[in-house]
């Protein structure tokens, strides 16, 4: 076990995962010398040079559907996209193309691609460097998302990602990349589709993914005090969902509350909430609660930025409320 | 590859297969009168030269990219008549089980990557196959079949550019059929010809007429050459025609009757048909030609319409690998 | 009164909102000489010529992007896309731009823009002709969503959508064109925000919107004679979502239906879910029930196309179910 | 407007512009060390001959659309600069309400249309900008600002397409400074210049000095003139460097300090400082501009710091109109 950093440990499961299998290779802008916006991916580029860490032109666009082409023809193209803001210009290959090209031809290929992208606020980036749209991408058959929220898992699902014989979307979080925890030495996988709970409660199930377990944590730790316990899961995977784990953690504590920081308004809560209503209606003590943004783009200044981002405050309050049966 | 012309003989065969295409495409207005088949489908009668043409200098190991004028191409190409026709009338058997129907036909194992119902998605695609080709070593070009009207999607415009500065083995074929849906190439672009747009990527931007068959095969197996020396992508316009409508229902009030008439007697089927004849081909061979494709459309329609229709609960098969 | 097809209706609108404002125009591919491609701009072309209905290359991006800069400068173009599998290409006009350009400004400007497109399936026209991506749109902060079912509703929400100083994304369903009911002779408009009962009904509340409409409908009134009084609740406008309509309906039936073409996975269906789960907990005899259209992409073969598209038969069957209390 | 070159007593507010725009971005990286400003943010330092040589030509009624890189254009706009400082600052006075920051700083009632996030994003929207001053018969045009990086997405294809089929006033300046964020336009082009893929528009492509104020003047008048005259866009490319990294996280280890260097010896200030000189402007007046400029962002800061921070209920305004 190592102590590291989120971004260390994706890092080290592309890594190895290029090299394990030659077809993997890494293309987006600026990912080589420069090595990407936040470093992740130039020490791999000088690991595995120009020809697996393939900087291209600004044209997204062309990036992702270079990557269905390639994928097509038996390579594990591994494409960067910056910030998930940039994929507004490149849905067309991923979603009328990847996602839908093995259907299409009758099951006669195959898309094995990851794309990475940057989602989530709290740097002062504005509207156009904020957003967390996992939501459109997790509306999509054909495809699977991913959103890793540790170091550990980051690296587990990175490889999994990279193994998967489809199209994976690999959602990473901003705030998260300089978080740290203990990540195997060994090679291991984490299963795509598999939430995981990240901490252990009888009262109500906190249902959260990405940027936001940490806030999670937080509020788990401070209701404890109050003799309130969360049970925290972390999806993980947002397409498929884990409904099987929500389930068992809801009907086991009857209360459950939905957390994220893209909008409310068709979101992954609405899913998971509705989700809810129709696997464990019987065992809610009260409605399922949603937390999430606000339903405005991100703002620049940080004190505006602070009042659209869910708190801890607003966890801790509204678990307060469900357990006083509010 | 590597030899540029074509023998007569070895027109022979191009000739049957422009006559198979033609047949084809013959067939679709009635089957969908009929009921037979359903959906979009757009005709490429017509533009025969242009699939057969660059086709005929492609090999096995090379590939192709389609869009929604695909029928053409893939035939071309080399799809099983039978399996392109089962999959038109949405059956079992037809190459991508009926799921696909005509703007989707693909067989990745003959180097088809796909037709493409959305304008200019091929490009990048395409870009992306020869990118693989060039990582893997392989002795292959990537051939992209796209319209006039395709040339002003962004997708050109990067998918040029990306080929070009990794020299990539892409052939970018441009059907300039001067026509989009109903837009003419004269107002929707400020130039007269496509193959202008190269320079701005620094490739060869070649035109010739897609309605001669053994010019498309000379400027395409020299692009093929270029590109397997390592010397980069080429963008072809050919230019030709559909003599058809853009899709079933067209009123085609964006054109006269007399430009289409004007066309048609440019023909790429009849010209191979005269020069064959010029050349020593006899009528007779050609006759039999005649029938034979014929006989394999025919053949083709009758599979096609034995074949069973897939079950219901394929409907949920083949959505993840 | 007149009976008018659901094209002709939204034609209409168009026609008169031109003929009132001379800085509404309308801009997309072969919508002129054409007519567009079922044939509902050919007339308004007739009508107002080149200046006013304007052909464009094949460049979604592009034509979106061209229209917020219109839009920006005191024009109100309406663009149409097509099929909306097509806008794809043109989603960063619509979200990084449109959408958020008021904001980022800090209220300078704004985006009065409409952009059509064609939703759904049932036509054979595959995988990437058919979809229905709405809830991307209902996603995203600062744009408004609509979707009449109807001619009436058609030919009021386009009205309401041109006039509205906003990004209206107007969503119409390729078999609803033909179907017909009454619409007004003289000027009327249909507010965005505000869902309309189609149907009504004490046993259960079943909401739904655009080309499920007329399944719902057929629905209730096989369901009426057995006895089953459905409530059919037409969403109209996808954002902002009456909450006030559902929660009212909800509250006197005690049994919700969401029914939508879109697959089901953070769909609409999810978002009215949730919404009800929050405002009419207590009110539920039974949960929320979902249907919607199934996890794969469209096929082009129509018995497998009827595979994956709600029936009326499901609605029915659902329905049977939660009187029962099963 | 016509007119096209200017006179010396002319430059010399544009010396001042130049000025400011560069102490303004000098104090972007000692701000965001002080934490008084936040986010991303890219610097034109060595770019301002672009910015205030084109809007020099640009009258109160042209518009401009501009980049990520944008401080320089918007200033040379005509954007108050304590208003741009305040924005910076994430204030409440500041010209967005301190919502957009440094990439989105806009004031349409200027001509400035907004910075843009997205690269390539401000052109579509320049075209549309064009339409309309078309459409409403407007004495205007559009400048639109952009990267050599830009010149590579989608949009800049599909928008000079447009454009120069509708025969828009939009002018496309490319501010090639060799590189994008770090790709060299040497790798990411397969062409030497930008301007040749004016070619395929069917519009001029003219290249300038963008450190030559006089230049850059001069050339943009001239294209406006073309597309006031109704004879459509240009292309412009000014070829030109950034002196920073692309924002203040930049190890640029893409270029050699060498190269910096040189490109600093031909600095568009210095340059037009000396020609001012030799013209016969005295060093008094010079360096009378020199404190003007200096005074005018110390202001501006003053301002921005002593202005308030925008209540937290400002986050829920302006959604929607
Ligand atoms: C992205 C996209 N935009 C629009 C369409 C609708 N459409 C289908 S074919 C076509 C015209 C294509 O013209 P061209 O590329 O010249 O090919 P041609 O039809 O002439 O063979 C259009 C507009 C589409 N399918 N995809
Ligand atoms: C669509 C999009 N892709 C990528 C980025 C990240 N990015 C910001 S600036 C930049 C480089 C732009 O280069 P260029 O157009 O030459 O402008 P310059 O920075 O040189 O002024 C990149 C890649 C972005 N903001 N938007
Ligand atoms: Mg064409
Ligand atoms: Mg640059």
């Amino acid at each position: 076990m190592t102590m590291m950093t989120q971004l260390e440990a994706i890092r080290c499961g592309l890594s190895e995962e290029m090299r394990r299998d030659s077809s993997v290779f890494i293309i987006g802008e600026d990912v080589g010398l420069y090595g990407g916006v936040f470093g992740l991916t130039g020490p791999i580029w000088k690991e595995f040079g120009d020809d697996r860490v393939m900087d291209t032109p600004i044209s997204e666009l062309t990036i992702v559907g270079a990557g269905v082409g390639a994928a097509m023809l038996g390579l594990r193209p591994v494409v960067e996209i910056m910030f998930m803001d940039f994929i507004t210009l490149a849905m067309d290959p991923i979603v009328n193309q990847a996602a839908k090209l093995r259907y299409m031809t009758g099951g006669k290929v195959k898309v094995p691609m990851v794309i990475r992208m940057l989602s989530g606020g709290g740097l002062s980036v504005s509207a156009q460097h904020s957003q967390s749209i996992e939501a459109w991408f997790a509306h999509i058959p054909g495809l699977k998302v991913v959103a890793p929220a540790t170091a550990y898992d980051g690296k587990g699902l990175i490889k999994s990602a990279i193994r998967d014989d489809n199209t994976v979307i690999f959602i990473e979080h901003k705030l998260l990349y300089k978080t740290s925890d203990e990540v195997p030495d060994d090679d291991y996988t984490v299963p795509i589709g598999k939430a995981d709970i990240k901490r252990v409660g009888k009262d109500i199930s906190l249902i959260t993914y990405s940027g936001m377990l940490p806030k999670a944590l937080a509020a788990a730790h401070e209701l404890s005090e109050e003799g309130i316990e969360l049970e925290v899961i972390d999806l993980r995977t947002l397409r498929p969902l884990d409904s099987a784990t929500i389930m068992e953690s809801v009907r086991r504590t009857g209360k459950a509350i939905v957390l994220h920081e893209a909008p409310l308004s068709v979101g992954i809560g609405a899913e998971v909430s509705a989700l809810i209503m129709e696997g464990a209606f019987d065992y809610l003590d009260a409605p399922v609660v949603r937390i999430a943004g606000k339903e405005v783009p991100s703002p620049y200044n940080d004190t505006l930025e602070a009042q659209i981002i869910p708190t801890v405050e607003q966890i801790v309050t509204a678990a307060r409320k469900l357990r006083n049966g509010m | 590859m590597g030899k540029k012309s074509l023998s007569t003989e070895e027109l022979v065969p191009l000739y049957k297969k422009m006559l198979e295409i033609r047949t084809l495409e013959l067939l679709i207005k009635p089957l969908i009168r009929e009921g037979l088949m359903r959906g979009f489908s757009h005709q490429s009668v017509g533009q025969e030269g242009v699939a057969v043409g660059v086709c005929s200098a492609l090999s096995d190991r090379d590939y192709i990219t389609s869009n929604h004028r695909g029928h053409g191409h893939v035939v071309a190409k080399g799809a099983d008549l039978k399996r392109v026709m089962a999959e038109l009338l949405g059956r079992a058997t037809g190459c991508c089980g009926g799921k696909g129907g005509s703007m989707h036909i693909a067989d990745p194992s003959l180097g088809i990557l796909g037709a493409n119902g959305i304008v200019g998605a091929g490009m990048p695609i395409a870009v992306g196959a020869a990118l693989a080709v060039k990582k893997q070593g392989l002795d292959s070009v990537v051939a992209c079949f796209f319209g006039d009207g395709a040339a002003n999607e962004g997708s050109f415009h990067e998918s040029l550019n990306l080929a070009a500065v990794w020299r990539l083995p892409v052939l970018f074929i441009c059907e300039n059929n001067l026509y989009g849906m109903s837009g003419p190439a004269k107002k929707m672009l400020p130039i007269k010809d496509i193959a202008i747009r190269a320079k701005g990527y620094g490739m060869p931007g070649i035109i010739g007429d897609g309605n001669d068959i053994e010019e498309v095969h000379k400027l395409t197996a020299e692009a093929i050459a270029r590109a397997k020396s390592g010397r980069g992508p080429s963008l072809l316009e050919f230019k030709t025609y559909r003599w058809f409508g853009h899709s079933v229902n067209d009123a085609e009030a964006y054109r006269t009757r007399e430009e289409v008439e004007e066309w048609k007697k440019l023909c790429p089927i009849h010209r191979l048909r005269d020069k064959l004849l010029t050349r020593g081909i006899t009528q007779e061979t050609i006759e039999h030609v005649e029938s034979e494709a014929n006989a394999a459309v025919e053949e083709a329609l009758e599979y096609a319409k034995s074949s069973p229709k897939p079950e219901p609960e394929a409907a949920f098969r083949d959505v993840y690998a």
